[in-house]
């Protein structure tokens, strides 16, 4: 089977669960207690206007008609209209999904040049100092709630540094770079990661933990197979058979655990974001289901059930072109 | 210490593994003797010290393990010029353990190069043969275009390079003459289509072809000395010769000591000029193939040979031999013979750990039994249960493995 | 050094407030006022207090941070504080109050009543869109029947009762009323923001929602959905040219971080700064705490369509078992006044000879006794964020509840918007049984503090046939005298009555940068046009 | 179902291991301060000490040893006023007091119940939904499996956090939100008239007379969760549905159902044991951040109470410290027991990745 084909049977099954995953989230509407035209419709109106309301949205239609209308909208990229607002949902979510990406990209960066390495060394210098650290560091990076964790950074951070923002995003990073790069000014970088710098740790350190546990963990599983005798045997300097050979057949396997794990780092961003008070989709949603406004909620479901699918489709082609035997047996 | 012809002398070699069960003497005082262009056997049961002992010359003993005494002189005039004046230098021989990691570790590859018993296994599963074995070119053409500096390290190419090579192809490792000499290499072992074969990864391979790329890949570095460890034990039968005649082929042509490490007696018949048998760290018998094997003094080694029918079968069992394979746990090592529990003619002088003793003047041929130099009587025989009922109990408490009364071809 | 910060500003501006009545009005910022140039606060001669402001300075940019940013530019589309002040920037009202909370004029010269059920005002000839375009007494009527409409608009319930409204020439707008409604102006001075009905008709929601197109000193920059908006200094704006070039106007929702980005000099101001921070503020030289007494004030409602609270005695007992002084001590350091009545002390109808409840559970258990409502289990349904200490204050009020001998109490935490949407069904069985609100009551009158709670509508939570008397009678009375009268007697019935537990009038207290001259309004508003550099 | 050698390999597990030893101690002391709160709080958890008497009031009180200086101004008649004060703590308030003048250690030991019950309930619930499911999925393989399979990925397409508030979204508005659970303790005290029979009498009957357990944060973490029960499950079923034993009870006629609860289910206990361990600690950090946010609606959690400190942060730390490092520590010692497990009943992945 060649690349080409795994990823077009993967792409299928990636459709059928988001299938899925919209299907799930169109009937949720229908276990929610409030009806959508009382949310739409001010207290007074009366009884012809929720009729009308009723019939704009098409909630008078079997039900499956109203699955059809629904997928067939979302085809189009329509994830409706806003109960409170009014307004285009898809718009609305897709304005908030550039901060959400910085911060989780932020966060993956930050964490795989800290994990890495620490799980690294802390596999080479097992049963030492430096490796219980880091397995110290692992377990409690695991175990804390990163709400508090972000909050206790916000102190630490007034203590030591003083007083620096610590909530919104001010610039985002396309802005920064066109002020970079069009003004020369690099005023809007340094504010981007002054402000992105506190949530992207929060957000990351129990990916970081995550990983340095598993890198550690993959390390001294593959540093026991003779194939790095064999490499060191032949000469090979330490860095190449550390990096080139044994990090990389570790990471093979932690790239589809960290696929799953996804899941971890964006719910993790739902709440770091509203903590730093970060203008994603993670802050949006808590609000949304404050207003409970199920057009939004369910879209920004979908749009977070669907991104989950899509980035675990493009793991897997990257662990099949890292492991030869998957595309070849 | 006379022989000049010795490429490799080894002395009271003692190699531990500190584990959380306790200290293990996998090595313990060895010594032994190579000759320049010979092929040495090194034969004994699994647990017996003889692949420690092998990456013990290579310096590949890893934590918990370590080399804790003894010396390792390897024969290198060049490499002695240029340390002159150290403890490490006797005449045209240089102490290994005496040169610090950087300097053994540009040994690896050029003058040392091993073998592993399962080449499935020995290579990388995610990167091509070809490109590993290019790897092993690669390593020995960066170190030899530095003009011959023990100081060379990491051979001038660190993570920054790695990583930038990643999207550098100027900045990559292996660069393209290496890969030809794979190809050649890997035409050399006798891999048809060598070029299309270069491309593909280990688990296209079959075992035996595959142990041939590994062969390839041990001399890339056109080493001094090959470490070939159980190199036909993971085979079939009907390929295990072919590889051997492969080994002895290359010998021939390139004149390099390999030292064969294997339980299989028949492969050390074949193959070797000299024998050492291995017993719980240490070497109990040497000699020529013919002193050791016609006529055998430890009655361990003579256990060994005991169910060998015929010399030039190539797949035979060991002799189950009665007991447990030693403990080499060091509260558990009594300090006397440590097959004395094993062993049919123990005797009373065995509770004392004995010496190597010469078997006859040549010199060759020696043992470390008593019985080189005395001969069995019952008289002086310890009563059968005379260990049983000692040491059973330390016996009971550890030994989590299954008691196994063989060694041997397990991996049949 | 100890630093009073605004200790005299403040006492003024607190008598100031309760002087408001008497219209002792103190300060010379009045607003818009035609041939008025002095747009400036109080010139301020207390070195602590509000910095002085230097008019002749531009101030490239302020930042004000609020608890939240508004997720729609279009003013019709909500009706809230934060999402209010950043519009209030771009939307113009017709007209608009000063700092004493007296009408003034701005888009509409003159406002009269000119009938019964008529008003008429007449509009500046000058006001232009910031699409360039002229502005008629069309697009201001349009902007009116548009918030009116309750198809679109989520004011329509609160703009008062009209009928409709019509350009009767160029600069004239008419307005027709389905009732009386006396508080008619005060209402056009928060709603019925002006746009310009062509350009309205042009846009879809979306579009009206990101974008702007107002009469206003500021137009829109950028608008970053969750996270800011900015404004830039409208050339062509009729009035003065303010003096801040450019603002933002973010959210951040926690309260520490609000602080950290004032002291950390990324906002000029910020809003709704938690008790606990204002000495942090207060210590620090660069930054400073603006409280004013505000409109606005807390309270628990009981509706009294069912047991326990349709007894008068239990009802009292409440107010008798709650120790508002000790709230407004422990929990609002001191940031708080005990209230007696529905309406604030300062505004129209205010009755001075009712007196807050004493804190007394003794009185509090004999009356429960008497209820005959004993051993019942209550639960105070709070907001959570929307009122200053608004959870503490409510589990205060329970555990005060809870010590009586025969009532116990705790509190639930709800979601503002959750508690919002269940009481303002205009059914009491919808409400939770007793829950804390606030009430802002821009208007100034008695009757906007009464009427939407006490006669049927929305709000409607206590039913007294006495009291919905009172206040009709107040409505339809066209003398301010008479008027007056009938609220204050309202008022000491809903003391009598204990309609509420009566709480504590509620402080605004902001954080602001000693770089900007700028002082709090009592109506909760931050209007860019009255800050200026400090001098 | 536990047999003498697995009992052997947790003993000799736990000998070797201190992290173990820590772990166990930890949860043990966990259990029974949730289990006996109302013997040992110091305090009623909600009673408050607001009042304008700064003899009774007792807002604010830092943990014992952490007395500082600071300033704090207050509005006196309408004037800004900053004294300079020195906060001292109160011996009776070991951890310090909330805003409200709660003890911050009884409240800890009542959220500490909450935690424990959603945590555990929640876990065990989940493993009830997702064990059969996967043993179902993996005994019969194919497209049984396969389909049932999908539809447990579509679950984890949605992060645990997003999907567990859009439950609760739904759910919360349902009557069975929340359900008050009577404290045995102290009607016990209440009703114990001679005082005998409860230690402490007096002070458990003047605890809280019931808690607040969240059904819907229960349910919610459940169906959250289940699906990892399933997955392991399943791997576990399609590994011994291979087995000689298991096709030896085929054969001899063995219903599908008494071979699954004969057979595949005891030998599939070990690794879904762990992973529910593990399942609780999880499942605790998720109803951590429901009530942080304000989804659960009981206001005697950790969660709820870092979010009440939250505001005071920057001044009163303690306030929002406490009861997150509870959680850390609570969470740490479930892990560390479910490392353990794992390393005792898994030989063979014997110290990898565990501490």
């Amino acid at each position: 089977m060649g690349l080409g084909k795994f990823l077009i049977k993967r792409t299928i099954q990636g459709v059928i669960v988001i299938w899925g995953v919209v299907t799930i989230t169109f009937f949720l509407r229908f276990l929610t207690p409030g009806d959508p035209v009382s949310a739409l419709t001010p207290p007074d109106a009366g009884p012809e206007v929720r009729e009308r309301m009723a019939e704009n949205l098409g909630l008078n239609d079997p039900i499956h008609i109203q699955y059809a209308d629904y997928i067939t909208d979302l085809l189009m990229l329509d994830l409706g209209t806003s109960m409170r607002t009014g307004r285009s949902a898809s718009i609305m979510i897709l304005a908030r999904l550039p901060a959400t990406l910085e911060l989780a990209l932020a966060a993956t960066i930050i964490s795989m040049i800290i994990a890495i390495p620490l799980g690294v060394i802390s596999a080479r210098r097992r049963h030492q100092k430096s490796d219980y650290a880091a397995t110290m560091f692992s377990l409690l990076g695991i175990s804390t709630p990163n709400f508090w964790l972000g909050i206790m950074l916000i102190i630490l951070v007034a203590v030591v540094v003083g007083p620096i923002p610590t909530g919104g995003r001010d610039v985002s990073f396309w802005e920064a770079t066109v002020m970079l790069f069009l003004e020369a000014n690099p005023r809007g970088f340094g504010n981007w990661a002054i402000h992105i710098f506190l949530p992207a740790i929060t957000l990351g350190t129990y990916f970081t933990a995550l990983l340095t546990r598993l890198t550690r963990s993959g390390m001294l599983e593959e540093l026991g197979k003779t194939y790095v005798e064999a490499t060191r045997a032949k000469g090979l300097p330490e860095t190449l058979v550390l990096y080139k050979h044994v990090l990389r057949n570790t990471l093979i396997p932690i790239i589809t655990v960290l696929g799953l794990q996804l899941g971890t780092l964006i719910g993790g961003a739902v709440i770091t974001e509203e903590v730093f008070s970060w203008p994603g989709i993670g802050s949006f949603l808590i609000q949304q289901i404050a207003y409970r406004d199920w057009v939004l909620i369910q879209g920004i479901l979908i749009v977070i059930g669907v991104g989950f699918v899509v980035i675990n489709i493009i793991v897997d082609a990257m662990y099949a072109k890292l492991n030869p035997k998957v595309v070849t047996e | 210490m006379s022989n000049v012809t010795d490429i490799l002398r080894i002395d009271g070699l003692k190699t531990r593994f500190f584990t959380d069960n306790g200290q293990v003497n996998a090595v313990e005082d060895l010594d032994v003797r190579i000759e320049d262009g010979e092929v040495f056997g090194i034969v004994g049961e699994s647990g017996s010290g003889k692949s420690v002992m092998a990456l013990s010359i290579i310096d590949l003993i890893e934590r918990p393990g370590r080399i804790t005494d003894g010396e390792i002189w390897f024969r290198a005039p060049d490499i002695a010029d240029e340390l002159v004046e150290t403890d490490a230098v006797d005449g045209d021989y240089v102490d290994l353990r005496a040169m610090s990691p950087e300097q053994r570790g540009l040994l690896r590859g050029s003058r040392f190069s091993m073998i592993f018993q399962d080449p499935m296994s020995s290579f990388n599963p995610s990167i091509t043969v070809g490109e590993q074995i290019a790897e092993a070119v690669e390593a020995q053409r960066r170190a030899r275009s530095n003009p011959r500096s023990l100081d060379a390290k990491s051979q001038h190419y660190g993570l920054t390079d790695y990583l930038l090579g990643g999207v550098l192809s100027s900045k990559r490792y292996v660069s393209e003459p290496s890969l030809d000499r794979a190809i050649e290499l890997l035409e050399l072992v006798g891999i048809p289509d060598p070029a299309e074969r270069a491309e593909e990864y280990p688990h296209e391979y079959s075992g035996g072809m595959l142990q041939r790329a590994m062969i390839a890949q041990a001399l890339a570095g056109e080493p001094d000395v090959l470490i070939a460890d159980e190199p036909t034990t993971a085979l079939d039968v009907t390929i295990q010769a072919q590889v051997l005649d492969l080994l002895a082929e290359l010998q021939t042509e390139t004149g390099m000591t390999i030292l064969l490490i294997t339980h299989n007696l028949g492969v050390v018949a074949r193959m070797c000029d000299r024998v050492g048998v291995m017993y719980a760290g240490e070497i109990v018998e040497r000699g020529t193939l013919g002193d050791v094997f016609d006529n055998p003094v430890h009655p361990y080694t003579q256990g060994l040979l005991g169910s060998i029918p015929d010399l030039q079968g190539v797949a035979e069992r060991l002799q189950p031999i009665e007991g447990n394979v030693p403990s080499l746990l060091d509260h558990e090592m009594p300090d006397r013979c440590y097959f004395a529990d094993r062993c049919p003619k123990a005797m009373e002088e065995c509770l004392e750990h004995p010496p190597e003793l010469a078997v006859n003047d040549r010199g060759q041929h020696a043992t470390r039994c008593y019985l080189a130099e005395t001969e069995y009587t019952a008289a002086k025989a310890l009563p059968t249960d005379y260990f049983g009922a000692t040491e059973a109990p330390a016996e009971a408490d550890t030994a989590p493995e299954e008691p196994t009364a063989t060694d041997g071809g397990d991996h049949q | 050094m100890v630093r009073e910060a605004g200790t005299d500003e403040t006492r003024r501006s607190f008598l100031k407030f309760a002087g408001a009545a008497t219209a002792t009005a103190v300060v010379a910022g009045c607003l818009g006022e035609d041939d008025d140039e002095d747009d400036t606060p109080a010139t301020d001669d207390d070195e602590d207090g509000t910095p002085a402001a230097d008019e002749d300075v531009d101030i490239d940019e302020v930042t004000v941070t609020q608890g939240s940013v508004t997720d729609t530019l279009d003013p019709i589309d909500h009706n809230d504080t934060p999402t209010w002040n950043i519009l209030d920037q771009a939307y113009e009202p017709l007209v608009y109050r000063d700092r004493d909370g007296e009408l003034i004029s701005l888009v509409a010269t003159e406002f009269e009543r000119t009938d019964d059920l008529v008003v008429e005002l007449e509009l500046r000839d000058d006001v232009v869109f910031h699409n360039g375009e002229d502005m008629t007494a069309e697009d201001a009527a349009f902007s009116i029947n548009r918030t009116n409409d309750p198809d679109q608009s989520q004011q329509a319930g609160v703009i008062g009762a009209i009928d409709e409204a019509e350009a009767v020439d160029d600069t004239t707008v008419e307005i027709t009323l389905e009732s009386a409604e006396p508080a008619i102006f005060r209402n056009l001075s928060a709603f019925g923001r002006i746009q310009q009905e062509s350009w309205v008709e042009e846009r879809d929601d979306d579009e009206l929602a990101t974008e702007i197109n107002g009469t206003g000193p500021y137009e829109l920059v950028d608008f970053e959905e969750g996270s800011h908006v900015d404004y830039e200094r409208f050339d062509d704006y009729w009035g003065d040219e303010p003096a801040v070039v450019e603002a933002r106007f973010d959210g951040t929702g926690d309260d520490g971080a609000r602080v950290a980005s004032l002291q950390g000099g990324d906002s000029d101001i910020i809003t709704d700064v938690a008790v606990e921070q204002i000495s942090e503020i207060q210590g620090d030289d660069d930054v400073r705490i603006e409280g004013e007494p505000s409109i606005r004030c807390l309270f628990l409602v009981m509706p009294n369509n069912d047991g326990p609270f349709d007894s008068h005695e239990f009802r009292q007992a409440m107010n008798y078992a709650v120790d508002v002084d000790s709230i407004i001590e422990s929990l609002l350091n001191g940031f708080g006044e005990p209230t007696s009545q529905p309406t604030l002390e300062g505004m129209f109808g205010y009755n001075p000879d009712v007196d807050p409840y004493p804190h007394d559970p003794e009185e509090a258990e004999s009356l429960v006794a008497e209820s005959g409502y004993e051993d019942e289990e209550i639960t105070i349904v709070t907001p959570t964020g929307r009122y200053l200490a608004d959870t503490d204050i409510a589990a205060q009020c329970a555990s005060d509840i809870d010590s009586l001998d025969n009532v116990s109490a705790s509190h639930d935490e709800w979601e503002t918007q959750e508690l919002f949407d269940v009481t303002d069904t205009g059914t009491m069985e919808d409400s939770p049984d007793i829950f804390l609100i606030g009430w802002g009551n821009p208007t100034f009158d008695g009757a906007y503090a009464m009427n939407p709670w006490f006669m049927e509508g929305p709000f409607w939570h206590f039913e007294s046939e006495e009291m919905e008397d009172l206040l009709t009678q107040a409505a339809d009375e066209p003398d301010e005298d008479a008027r007056e009268d009938l609220l204050m007697q309202a008022n000491e019935l809903a003391h009598d009555e204990a309609a509420w537990v009566f709480l504590n009038q509620q402080y605004s207290i902001y954080g602001a940068s000693e770089d900007i001259a700028w002082e709090a309004r009592n109506d909760e508003d931050i209007l860019l046009k009255e800050i200026f550099a400090a001098e | 179902m536990i047999s003498k050698r697995l009992k052997q390999s947790l003993r000799s597990e736990l000998r070797t291991s201190l992290m173990a030893k820590i772990g166990l101690v930890l949860i043990l002391l966990i259990l029974i301060v949730a289990m006996f709160a109302p013997f040992l709080a110091p305090h009623h958890p909600t009673e408050t000490r607001v009042s304008d008497d700064p003899e009774v009031d007792k807002t604010d009180l830092p943990p014992i040893g952490m007395g500082y200086e600071t300033s704090e101004t207050r509005l006196v008649d309408g004037e800004m006023q900053t004294v300079e004060t020195t906060i001292e703590p109160d011996h009776s308030f070991i951890l310090g007091t909330n805003t409200l003048g709660q003890d911050i250690l009884s409240r800890l030991m009542y959220g500490a119940r909450v935690s424990v019950l959603v945590g555990v309930l929640g876990a065990l619930l989940a493993t009830a939904i997702g064990v059969p499911y996967g043993l179902t999925a993996g005994y019969f393989g194919d497209r049984i499996d396969d389909s049932l399979m999908r539809g447990a990925d579509m679950m984890l397409a949605f992060p645990s956090l997003v999907l567990a508030i859009a439950l609760v979204g739904v759910f919360r508005d349902t009557d069975f939100h929340t359900q008050q659970i009577p404290d045995p303790f102290v009607l016990a005290a209440r009703h114990d008239t001679l005082g005998s029979f409860v230690p402490r009498g007096e002070h458990v009957a003047a605890m809280p007379a019931s808690i607040t357990f969240p059904v819907t944060v229960t349910l919610v973490v459940a169906l959250v969760n289940w699906v990892w029960f399933a997955r392991v499950a399943r791997g576990e079923a399609m590994a011994i549905r291979q087995e000689e034993y298991v096709k030896a009870a085929k054969s001899v006629g063995a219903s599908n159902a008494t071979i699954i609860r004969q057979h595949v289910l005891p030998n599939s206990l070990t690794p879904v044991i762990v992973l529910a361990t593990i399942q609780v600690a999880a499942i605790i950090l998720l109803e951590s951040a429901l009530s942080y946010l304000g989804f659960s609606e009981t206001t005697l959690t950790w969660g709820y109470d870092i979010q009440q400190g939250q505001s005071a942060a920057a001044t009163y730390w303690w306030i929002a410290f406490m009861p997150g490092m509870a959680i850390v520590i609570a969470v740490i010692s479930i892990n560390l027991l479910g490392d353990w497990l794992r390393d005792a009943l898994d030989p063979s992945i014997e110290g990898e990745g565990g501490v």
